[in-house]
C-alpha cells in the first residue's frame, strides 16, 4: 500500500461534489485494499470523460487503474474472472447507454457465481455508471434503466444521491462479497458541494435513507430526482408535511422502511426518472398494493420518464421531472385522498 | 490491380502532393489520378467538410448545437467513403463521417440539426430518398452488425448492390464488428468495411486496441480481403475503396480496409486532448494532413489555381451561412412529438402518457411556479 | 411465391401443439410473403431445437431461411439490418437464456430506429425464443425474463398461451410494422393439441383474452400458468366465480380489460413465473394501486417466481407454480378481503 | 521447439498408432512420447473417459441424470488439457470437458451431480481446493472473457500461474472470445486458449460457422501465436499444450490452439444427429478415434499389453460403479438452499420469499389438493 500517495487526504475534511466524491472513495479502496483493482475505458490518463478517475492511474499504475480496450462485454467479463480470482474489481461503464453489452455477463454469471458453485467461488465487484439524463448530452447519453438489473436475481443495484452517500455507498459497493449494479447520478456529478470527511466509514446497503420526516405524504424516489424533491418537500412545508426517502438500494428494496413510513402518511408518491412499465417504482407501488390498502388515505402515485425513448437534448426538458411536476403531484395526491 | 502484396499502407502521393516513385506519372498513378472533374470535386468536398467542422466546433462553443465530434484531418476518408459509393449502394456511418453525408447529399442543416438535439437530422436522409442510408451510430460498433444484415438482404434480394460501412480504430474491438467480419465471410456478403484508425479512441492510444501491428488484419480471422491505405491520400483511398465496394456489388464478397489518419482535434467539443496527448504528436500529424496534400497535387496538374481556391472559399462560406441560417429557422418539435414515431399502430393503452406529456409541457411552460 | 409447396396447407383444419402451431404460421408466413426470411442457430436442417423451423428451409431454401453462425449478438443486429432494408426477418434465439447478447441491440436499435428517423426507417422484426421452466432442462434454458424487455419504450412483448394464440399472434407479430419479441412456453409446446384451421388469419395485439368470465376474482396471467389457471378456474368454479385474463401482450398492456374486469370482481391475483421484483405483475399490481383502490374489496397477490437463481432441475419444482398454489392465493384473496 | 511453420494440423501418430515420417523415433517424436508413466496414465484418463460418457448417456436414458454431452472422440483433448496443466494453473472449461474434470481430480459423483441437476456438482472443484478451476460454463464463449480476467489477475498478482481456457468451434464465432483474443494480445496475458474443432455445433457445420480454412487464425487478429494440432493424437496435443502453457507462465503471452477432433456422439442426450449428418461421415470419423491410436502406440512401445487392459477396464467398471452408487446415496437438498448462496449478506426484506418458499413446498409436499 502506497501509504505515501500524494492523492491521500484520508480523515481529512474537503468541501467536495459528487463526483469528487466518487473519486475520493475510489482512492480510498485502492490504498486501503490492495486487491482493488479499477477497470474501464479512459479511466487512466483521462481520469474518466467526467473526471470520477482522476489521478488514480498515476497514483497507483496501470496495473491497479487499467484502461482497456472498447469493449465492454469484456470489461464486464473480465471483471468477473478478476473477481473469482481473488480480486475486488471495479468496472467503469461510460454511461448507463452502453452497459446493455454488459447484460449477458452480469445477469448468467455475476449475479449465479456464488449460488452455482454453492459457494466455492463469488463475484465481488463494482459496475460503476453514470446515469440519468438533464445535461444535455447525445442520443444514447441519458439512461436510466436501474430496473433491468433490479429484477434479476443476486445483484444489488445502488444508487446515490449527494456526495456523502456517493462516497459511503461506494465504499460499501466495494466492500460487498457480492456484484453490484452502482449507478451515478450525472446531472448531480458537479450540482452542489458538500462537507465531507475521507474516514474510509462505509454506509449500509439495503437500506432506505429518510432525508425529511413528515407525517401527511411519504415521498420516495432515488438518483438525481431527490434534489428536486428535497426543494419540493421544504418549500410546501407549510402545505403538507412530507417524508423524503432516499430508496437509494433499489434492489434488494427496504421495505420496511418503505412500509412504516407509509403507514404512517397514509400517502405515497414515487418520483423515478425511468421509463414507467415495470420500473422500480411499479415494485414500489405493488407493494403497497399487496401489503398496505387498508393504510391508504389516498391512491399511490407514481411521477415517472413516459414509455418513450428519451427525446434528444433540444426537447428532453419535456421528458424530464421538474420541481412543479412534483408539487402538482403532491398536490393531486392529497387532493384524491379517499 | 489492388496491392494485397503490399507492405505497409497504399500510398501515392508524398505530403507534398508529390507523386512517389517518380516515374512516368501515367505508369505510377492509378486512372483516378488523372480524372479532372472527380479530383476538384473531391477537394471542394474535402473543403467543405473542414469548413462545416470549422463552423459546427464555433456552433457548439456558442451553445447553438451540442456536443460535436469533428472530423479534422480525416476528410480524405470520409469523402474517399462517400464518391466512392454510388447512389444505390448503402451507407452505414458511424459519427465521425461529416463528409459522406455532405457527399451523399445531406444538407448541412440537417446535420446541424442532428448535433443541435433534433431526431429530424435523421429524418431526411441521403440525396437518392429511395436509399436507405443509416443515420449517425453512436453504439460503438454495432453498426457492423446492421450493414451485414443490410448487405444480406442486397444478397437475398439479388441487387447488385454493396454496403460501406465505417467505424473507428477503438471500435475494431468490439464484439459486433468481429462477429460482424465472420458472418460476412460465412455468408460472403458484398460489404467493405472501412476502419479509420485515427490513433486515439477518445484517450485510449491504438496500442492499448489491439497488440496486432494491423487492424485490417483483423479481417485475417474470417479469412476476408484487407489491406492498409494511407487515410491521407485521397488518390490511394479512391482508388481501394472504388474497387472494394466494385468487388462486392459483382458478388465477389467483403472486404476490410484500415486506413491511417490522426485525428487532429479533439475527440469531440467535450474533450480536452491535452490531458492525455503531446501537442508534439499533434504538430507532426498535422504535416501529413490530406487537404493540402491534394491541394498541391491539382495545383501541379493545372487542374486548380489561387482564382478557383479564391472562389470556392467564398462559395463555401455562403453555403455554410445559408446553412446555419436555415437550421436556426427550424423549430423545435412539439413535446408530444416523442410519441410519434415510437410505434406505427399506436397501443390506445398510451394515449394517458401523451395526455400527461401536453399537462407536464403546460405545467412548466413559463419556470412553472410552486 | 412456391404455391406448389408441399408444407402448404392452407385453410385445412389441424389438429396440432403449441410448437406445431408456430410452425404453421412461420410456413404460411414464408409463403404467403416473399418478404419474410429467418436467422438463427440450428433452424435448417434440423429445424430448430425444439422443431419449431422443422421443414422451412427445405421448402423455402437458405436464402430465406439462414443458419448462422453462434452470435447471437449478430442474429439480432444482422435482423435489424435486414428489417431496415426492406425484409421482415423472423430470429431465433434458442432458449432465452441466451437472449441476453441480443439486448444491446434491441434497446438501442430495434427498438428506437423508427423514432430515431422520424419514420424515415422502420425495423418490423421478430425475435422469438423459447422460454420458462418446469422441462428440466439444465441451466440458462428456464428463464422467464420477459419484464428486462417489457420495460424499454418502442419494444412490444407478446406472449402466447395455446396452439390457436401462438399460430395467430405469431402471425401478428411478424406482420406488425415494429419489433416484436415473441417468447414461446416452451412447457406447452407439446402439451395438449387443439383445432386449429391454417386461414392466415392473425389475432389482435395490445389486447388481453378474457378466458374464463366470472364476477368475484380476475385472475391474471401469461405464458405456461396459464394452463394452471384454467384448470383452478373450472375446478374452484362452485366455490368461487373466477374471470381469467390472459394478458398475451405484456408491453404494451391493454389496461381497459383488466380495469373493468377488477372493477367487476374486486379482486385481484396476478400469477407468473418471472421474477417477482419489477416484473410484469408489478406493474398490474401498480395500476391497481394508482386507478382501482377504490373498487378493491382485497388486497391485489401476486404469486410469482422468487427472486432467486431458478434451481437446477433437481429442486426446480420447488420454483414452480403449481395448481395448489394458484388455488390457494385465490382463497387467501378471498379470505382477505376488507 | 514448437512448429509455427506448420502447414496443416501437427500430428506425429497415424490412425492407426504407427509413427508418422519413418525416421528415428528419437529423432520423429517429442519427448513426452518416451515417457511411460504419462502415456500409460493418459490412456488410463482417456478410457475412463469414454467409460464415463457411457455411463453418464445410460445414466440418462434411465431418469438418473439429465440432459448430458458427452465427449465421445474427443477424449484426448480434454485428458491432455487436464494433463498439461499446472495443479496452481487455472482451468475454465466450457461444458464438454469430462476428461479434463476427472483429470483435476473431480469426483465422478461430483459430475454426475451437476448433470443431475443439483448445483452441488460445481461445488467441490479440483484436487488443490486452493485452485479456483471454473465450474462447467452453459453461455458460449463467455468463460473466455472470465479467462482473460482471471489471467490478468494472475499477472497483477505476479503469479507464475497460467489458465487454460476450453471451446468449440461454434463458440469461436461469438464476440466474448473474438473480444477476450484482442484483450489478451493487448494486455499480453498468460492464457491458452484451446478450440475443440468437432466439426459441429449441434446442427451447424464448421463450414458455416466460418469462410476461414481455420479457426486458429483468429487469432492473427490479435496477433497471437497459434496452430492447429490433431485432437486426436494426444502426443501431439500434450506437447503443445505443455509448452503453450510454460510459455504463459514465463510470460511469454497467449497462444490458440485449434485441436482439430470429430464429435462422434449426439450433440447430448436431446439431440438426434442423424437429422442433419451422413452416418458414413461419422463411420470414417471412427476411423481416428485417439483411443485406439494411443493404445497401439503404447502396445508397440511395449508400455502396454492386453492383461494390463483387462485390469484396467474392470478397475474402471469399478470405479464407475462405485461413483454411481455414491451419487445416488446424495440426498436433494432442501427446497430453501435456492436462498442460501444467493447473497453472502443476507437482504432483511427477502425473509418473506424464504417462508413463502417453504410454504409452497410443504402445500406440494404430497402432490397436495386443490
Ligand atoms: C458501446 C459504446 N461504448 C462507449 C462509447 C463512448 N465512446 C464514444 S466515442 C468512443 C471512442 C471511439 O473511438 P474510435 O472507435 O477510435 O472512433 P473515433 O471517435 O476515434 O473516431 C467511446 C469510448 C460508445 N459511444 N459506445
Ligand atoms: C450463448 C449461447 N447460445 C446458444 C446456446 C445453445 N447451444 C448449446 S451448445 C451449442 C453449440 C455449441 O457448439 P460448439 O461451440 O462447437 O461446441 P460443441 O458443443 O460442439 O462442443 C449451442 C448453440 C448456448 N448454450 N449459449
Ligand atoms: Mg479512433
Ligand atoms: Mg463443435
Amino acid at each position: 500500500m502506497k501509504q505515501d500517495n500524494e492523492l491521500s487526504k484520508l480523515n481529512q475534511s474537503h468541501n467536495v461534489t459528487l463526483v469528487e466524491a466518487v473519486n475520493l472513495a475510489l482512492n480510498r479502496a485502492l490504498l486501503s485494499d490492495d486487491t482493488v483493482v479499477m477497470l474501464g475505458e479512459d479511466i487512466g490518463k483521462n481520469g474518466g470523460v467526467f473526471r470520477a478517475t482522476d489521478g488514480l492511474q498515476k497514483a497507483f499504475g496501470f496495473s491497479r487503474v487499467m484502461d482497456t480496450p472498447l469493449a465492454e462485454t469484456t470489461i464486464a467479463g473480465a471483471a468477473i474472472g478478476m473477481a473469482v480470482a481473488g480480486l475486488k474489481p471495479i468496472a467503469e461503464i461510460q454511461f448507463m447507454g452502453f452497459i446493455y453489452a454488459t447484460v449477458e455477463h452480469m445477469v448468467c454469471h455475476a449475479a449465479r457465481m456464488r449460488n452455482r458453485t454453492r459457494g466455492r467461488l463469488s463475484c465481488p465487484m463494482v459496475l460503476r455508471a453514470p446515469f440519468g439524463g438533464g445535461i444535455h448530452a447525445p442520443e444514447h447519453h441519458s439512461e436510466s434503466t436501474e430496473a433491468m438489473f433490479a429484477h434479476i436475481p443476486g445483484l444489488r443495484v445502488v444508487i446515490p444521491s449527494s456526495p456523502a452517500r456517493a462516497y459511503g455507498l461506494l465504499l460499501a459497493a466495494i466492500n460487498n462479497p457480492d456484484p453490484v449494479i452502482f449507478l451515478e447520478p450525472k446531472r448531480l456529478y458537479r450540482a452542489q458541494q458538500y462537507e465531507l470527511i475521507d474516514d474510509g466509514k462505509a454506509l449500509p446497503l439495503d437500506t432506505c435513507f429518510t432525508l425529511r420526516e413528515g407525517h401527511e405524504l411519504t415521498l420516495i424516489s432515488w438518483g438525481a430526482c431527490i434534489q428536486e424533491c428535497l426543494v419540493v418537500s421544504d418549500a410546501l412545508a407549510a402545505e403538507v408535511s412530507i417524508e423524503l426517502i432516499d430508496v437509494a438500494t433499489v434492489k434488494p428494496i427496504d421495505f420496511a422502511t418503505l412500509a412504516s413510513s407509509i403507514k404512517k402518511t397514509g400517502r405515497c408518491l414515487i418520483v423515478h426518472e425511468a421509463a414507467k412499465t415495470c420500473g422500480i417504482g411499479a415494485e414500489i407501488a405493488a407493494y403497497v398494493a399487496e401489503h398496505l390498502m387498508p393504510f391508504c388515505k389516498a391512491p399511490v402515485k407514481r411521477l415517472t420518464g413516459f414509455d418513450t425513448v428519451m427525446p434528444y437534448f433540444r426537447n428532453e426538458q419535456h421528458y424530464m421531472i421538474s420541481q412543479v411536476d412534483i408539487a402538482d403531484a403532491v398536490r393531486k395526491t392529497l387532493a384524491d385522498s379517499f | 490491380m489492388m496491392r494485397h502484396d503490399l507492405v505497409g499502407p497504399l500510398q501515392y502521393l508524398s505530403a507534398e502532393g508529390e507523386v512517389l516513385g517518380q516515374g512516368k506519372l501515367a505508369k505510377e498513378l492509378p486512372e483516378c489520378a488523372a480524372d479532372e472533374a472527380l479530383l476538384v470535386s473531391a477537394y471542394r468536398w474535402m473543403s467543405l467538410t473542414r469548413a462545416f467542422d470549422q463552423k459546427a466546433v464555433a456552433l457548439q462553443r456558442t451553445g447553438i448545437i451540442g456536443t460535436y465530434p469533428s472530423s479534422l484531418g480525416q476528410e480524405a476518408i470520409s469523402v474517399a467513403c462517400g464518391m466512392a459509393l454510388a447512389d444505390h449502394d448503402c451507407f452505414v456511418p458511424y459519427y465521425r463521417d461529416h463528409g459522406s453525408f455532405l457527399v451523399r447529399g445531406q444538407l448541412m442543416e440537417h446535420l446541424l440539426l442532428y448535433w443541435g438535439g433534433d431526431e429530424r437530422g435523421s429524418a431526411y436522409g441521403p440525396r437518392d430518398r429511395s436509399q436507405l442510408d443509416m443515420p449517425v451510430c453512436v453504439p460503438i460498433a454495432t453498426q457492423a452488425s446492421h450493414a451485414v444484415g443490410i448487405a444480406s438482404a442486397f444478397k437475398i434480394q439479388q441487387k447488385k448492390q454493396a454496403v460501406l460501412c465505417t467505424l473507428g480504430d477503438g471500435a475494431s474491438s468490439k464484439g459486433d464488428f468481429l462477429e460482424a467480419l465472420n458472418l460476412a465471410g460465412s455468408w460472403h456478403l458484398p460489404v467493405v468495411f472501412v476502419i479509420n484508425n485515427n490513433q486515439w479512441a477518445i484517450s485510449v492510444p491504438r496500442h492499448i486496441q489491439s497488440g496486432a501491428p494491423s487492424l485490417a488484419q483483423k479481417a485475417n480471422a474470417a479469412a476476408i480481403p484487407n489491406m492498409q491505405v494511407d487515410g491521407n491520400d485521397f488518390i490511394a483511398l479512391y482508388e481501394v475503396l472504388a474497387e472494394a465496394l466494385q468487388r462486392a456489388r459483382k458478388g465477389k464478397g467483403p472486404m476490410v480496409v484500415e486506413a491511417i489518419s490522426y485525428r487532429l482535434g479533439d475527440h469531440t467539443t467535450a474533450d480536452d486532448a491535452s490531458r492525455y496527448r503531446d501537442q508534439e504528436e499533434v504538430d507532426n500529424a498535422w504535416k501529413n494532413e490530406p487537404i493540402k496534400r491534394l491541394q498541391k497535387f491539382i495545383h501541379q496538374q493545372g487542374f486548380w489555381d489561387k482564382k478557383a481556391e479564391g472562389y470556392m472559399q467564398d462559395e463555401l462560406q455562403t453555403q455554410l451561412a445559408q446553412a446555419v441560417q436555415a437550421y436556426q429557422q427550424i423549430a423545435a418539435e412539439q413535446p408530444e412529438a416523442m410519441f410519434d414515431h415510437l410505434y406505427e399502430t399506436w397501443p390506445a393503452s398510451m394515449d394517458d402518457q401523451v395526455v400527461a406529456c401536453g399537462e407536464r409541457y403546460l405545467r412548466n411552460r413559463d419556470g412553472g411556479v410552486l
